[in-house]
């Protein structure tokens, strides 16, 4: 127990965990779950704005989506790497999310069903991923804080991307303006809940901040995040769904309307508008990619038989 | 300067269609990799083609967008190869072998263009294209001498691309006053390096060089095949529902 | 009057959407006798398409055409399983087994419609909607017992259509006046007998009936997949591009 | 040689041979030959066509082409299972197409590159088509004149629905009129070389003549053809592309301009626009569905164990 006495030394230390350290198995069950959870909304996560690559109405968009769709490929590699130093490997992670056994943020089953959408997950999506993601840059297993600093740096620079092209569409026509309003609408509450059920209903928080993963709980992410918005909408020139959000002063907290948690268990049980289409574009990506994987593999270990012919 | 903008708006083309082709990937790709690398190329192709379509298009006193998302199908300018399907990733790399290797060596002639913006513009894609041939190189040597699954895959790809590259060295009446004014090659002239250096691809990834004959073709004309016009009702149509917007 | 318009337009939609999609299979069906099922299926789907959205159009006091061609994605009002993807032939029979079953069950109590419009249409519908159910039931039935390979693959299909089934039968408001009109039944009242049918085919081809809940959907709020705006894109590109012309 | 002396007397009395009639094996090769290119010409001529469904600008247009196609299927079907009457299986004939063995009619490897090109297609080529096909409702060889005989019937409606689709477009905006005169332009020359080389090259057509398989040279053909579209063409209000083109009183002749025969030999070896695209798309096709017909066959296979088990 020298280990775990160092480990807790750590800890307590604020300091951080490296891979060769000794950890806890629920540290380490913890971790790989979330990290692998988090490289999985990365790759789910590509799928809601690649929808609108071939379709953006400007070459200028067109490339900055581009960029970003390829920049979340970057992130899911670098958080599957992390995950892997904590002896998870990337192809049991990847079957387990085409199996539909491990799970994803529940915000990318909600379809882009116009190019408004672009902007407002940009803007919300990004900009709660943001709020989350900040804190666990300084996550005490140091391979997932490094991780989280790299793509903090790109997710900051995505949010500001996406408040752009709301900002264009909110002073474009008439018709622009409607379609921005109207993804705001759609994507406000699934935006709010990225940040998980209410604090006295999330029950593995508790640990997670004794470790040092996790800073902040769940509702008080929310609340930085509804301030941050509810500023943010103003120089947009929109509004948020939200007629009864409001600052208290007497408790210091935002107060936003009630939000549909039946429904968010709904989504991540595996049934909103597009589980089973991101899941199964995903296997069909696998599946259909198969021989490419197998050629390379078989390439390598042939080039790798000659090298040790002529060593 | 007609020649000049007309001769980028070919060059714009090109790079735009096969970009649009390309950006399929993102998210589908075979490995997470190449998600990533894909999209590079697909993104490196999307900035040769605004920077020459921003120079065709001010000739014109137009711009980028309304070449883009204004013109009908039988105004572009793009050859048949870059519009052909990516079908599966054979196919695809077969596309990119064949298209990288000629870009390469068009840009490496465009970089003494006596057209300022087209040498620099060229100069600064010679880079991006270098790495675009490596990426084709690579997987053509991957797939040829993976599996005999892979080998058979890739040669059929091979075979499919094959009778769109003919048209890659036509040579039509701009490009000859394109070169008398040494603003670019003939395209023919680059054909036999184009083939020296093909062929030794395939040749090291244990293939066959495919022997059909070029498909009469006669893109720079605006004459495209049936793929296209699918391409761009699907490029165009969020635009053109917004006629004068901004973005 | 408004109510029975806008009801034909959802039972019109339903057809056009999968006809368009169906037709996708002429020239590339499996077997040359497929193309000319696929095609008669698709075409009996858009001719009660044309006879639903001519019927509703006159309410509005517009065409068929311009039902089709000139409304917006979220105009229209097709359930989501039948703007979903054609995938492979085994994808194509799902959905074709869910939603000819369904159509045949909601024609038969049609017939007994008091809007005598909607009552002509069906019947003349019901004789070719039975043929499709067959069609689809015999590919079951062939692709359940025959390889082990066509039995997985029909299931994956089966399971991955299975999602939205459920909105089949979901009651909207509009159900709910259309059934006190006795203009048309509740749809959730056709559920029992849809599950009873096609169970029995599953079970009878050898395969499990799919157990996944029903993904949340409104399409006939104008709520679509990602999906439509393909299928519309294409569909309208045409049409669009001439305003006001006659074909 | 009884055989051939039956043979003999049939064809002199202008009579109709049978699957079971003796014939010689030049005769048969001729008759397979020429069914089955007519055969892979339905087939692959649903393409260019097919190109169009999912973009007809009106329901009604959509569902006239979609007949159509559909029609052309059914063409090769009846014409495969002629051929076969012959011994020639369909597979093996499917198999000569998909590997490039096969011969069909080079004008399918044009493109469709606009609506108009359907209209052109059912007036030039349906037309066309029917000029060649009419005398053959009468071949010498019975299950081939009748296969011929349901075609044509089909055809010529095909070839009025074109008209229309032409005649519609000749009548409507000017660019709709540009895009029909354009298409007429480009199908024009195609067109007249569907009959073939002229007379004085074309070898193979004195046999088939004697055989009454052919009953007209190419050169008779496309002389009738040319004068009727001559007519046609004036209806619609659209011209031809061919400023020579006219009936010379002195030799009763049409004169038309010279027809590129390099151009057709070409497109005949392989180089034409489309033909690789058209091969491939049969190809994946046939490819794609090998594992429906093997389930089929499997199955069909097991019903008939079982019938056999129960009798």
């Amino acid at each position: 127990d020298e280990g775990r006495a160092a480990f807790d030394a750590i800890i307590a230390a604020d300091g951080r965990i490296e891979p060769r350290d000794w950890m806890p198995d629920d540290y380490r069950k913890t971790l790989i779950r979330q990290v692998s959870q988090h490289a999985h909304s990365e790759i789910i996560g590509m799928q809601p704005e690649a929808n609108w690559i071939s379709r953006a109405p400007s070459l200028k968009r067109k490339a900055i989506l581009m960029a970003k769709v390829q920049d979340e490929a970057g992130h899911g590699l670098y958080l599957y790497s992390a995950a892997e130093t904590l002896g998870a490997s990337r192809d049991s992670m990847v079957e387990a999310l085409i199996e539909g056994k491990a799970k994803y943020s529940s915000i990318f089953n909600y379809p882009t069903k116009q190019w408004a959408d672009v902007g407002a997950i940009g803007w919300l999506v990004d900009g709660a991923a943001i709020m989350n993601q900040v804190p666990l840059c300084r996550a005490s297993y140091a391979p997932y804080g490094r991780a989280m600093v790299r793509v903090c740096k790109e997710e900051s620079f995505h949010q500001r991307q996406g408040f752009e092209i709301l900002l264009s569409l909110a002073n474009g026509t008439p018709a622009q303006k409607a379609m921005a309003q109207e993804a705001v609408d759609r994507f406000y509450a699934p935006a709010l809940m990225m940040f998980g059920p209410p604090d006295d209903a999330s029950p593995n928080s508790t640990q997670s901040m004794e470790w040092h993963i996790k800073r902040f709980s769940n509702d008080d992410l929310r609340q930085r995040f509804v301030g941050m918005i509810a500023e943010q909408v103003k120089v947009l020139g929109l509004t948020l769904p939200d007629p009864e959000l409001r600052f208290d002063e007497d408790s210091k907290k935002w107060i936003h309307k009630e939000l549909d948690w039946v429904e968010f268990m709904d989504v991540i049980k595996g049934n909103g508008p597009c589980n089973a289409q991101r899941l199964e574009r995903r296997r069909e990506a696998h599946e259909d990619g198969a021989w490419v994987r197998e050629a390379a593999a078989a390439y390598a270990a042939k080039q790798s038989k000659k090298m040790q012919e002529i060593a | 300067a007609e020649d000049n903008a007309e001769y980028a708006l070919w060059l714009g083309d090109d790079s735009l269609i096969l970009a649009q082709r390309l950006s399929w990937w993102i998210s589908r790709a075979p490995e997470m990799e190449e998600d990533v690398a894909l999209g590079n190329i697909a993104l490196d192709l999307l900035g040769h083609a605004r920077s020459f379509l921003t120079y065709a298009s001010k000739q014109w006193g137009k711009t980028e967008d309304e070449l883009a998302y204004w013109r009908e199908e039988e105004e572009f300018r793009n050859l048949r190869l870059t519009e052909q399907p990516n079908g599966g990733f054979g196919e695809t790399i077969a596309r990119q072998l064949y298209f990288a290797v000629y870009q390469e060596l068009l840009y490496t002639r465009l970089v003494q263009s006596t057209d300022s913006t087209i040498a620099a513009i060229s100069a600064k894609a010679l880079k991006e294209v270098a790495y675009h041939v490596d990426h084709a190189t690579q997987w053509c040597l991957r797939l040829g001498m993976g599996t005999d699954e892979s080998a058979r895959r890739l040669q059929h790809a091979l075979n499919l691309m094959w009778p769109y590259v003919g048209e890659l060295f036509q040579d039509e009446p701009l490009n000859e006053r394109i070169a008398a004014a040494g603003i670019g090659p003939l395209p023919s002239s680059l054909r036999e390096e184009w083939d020296q250096r093909v062929s030794a691809v395939i040749e090291e990834s244990e293939l066959q060089v495919p022997q059909a004959k070029a498909a009469m073709a006669h893109s720079r004309a605006g004459d495209h095949s049936e793929h296209l016009g699918y391409l761009l009702a699907e490029m165009q149509v969020l635009a053109r529902k917004h006629p004068g917007a901004s973005w």
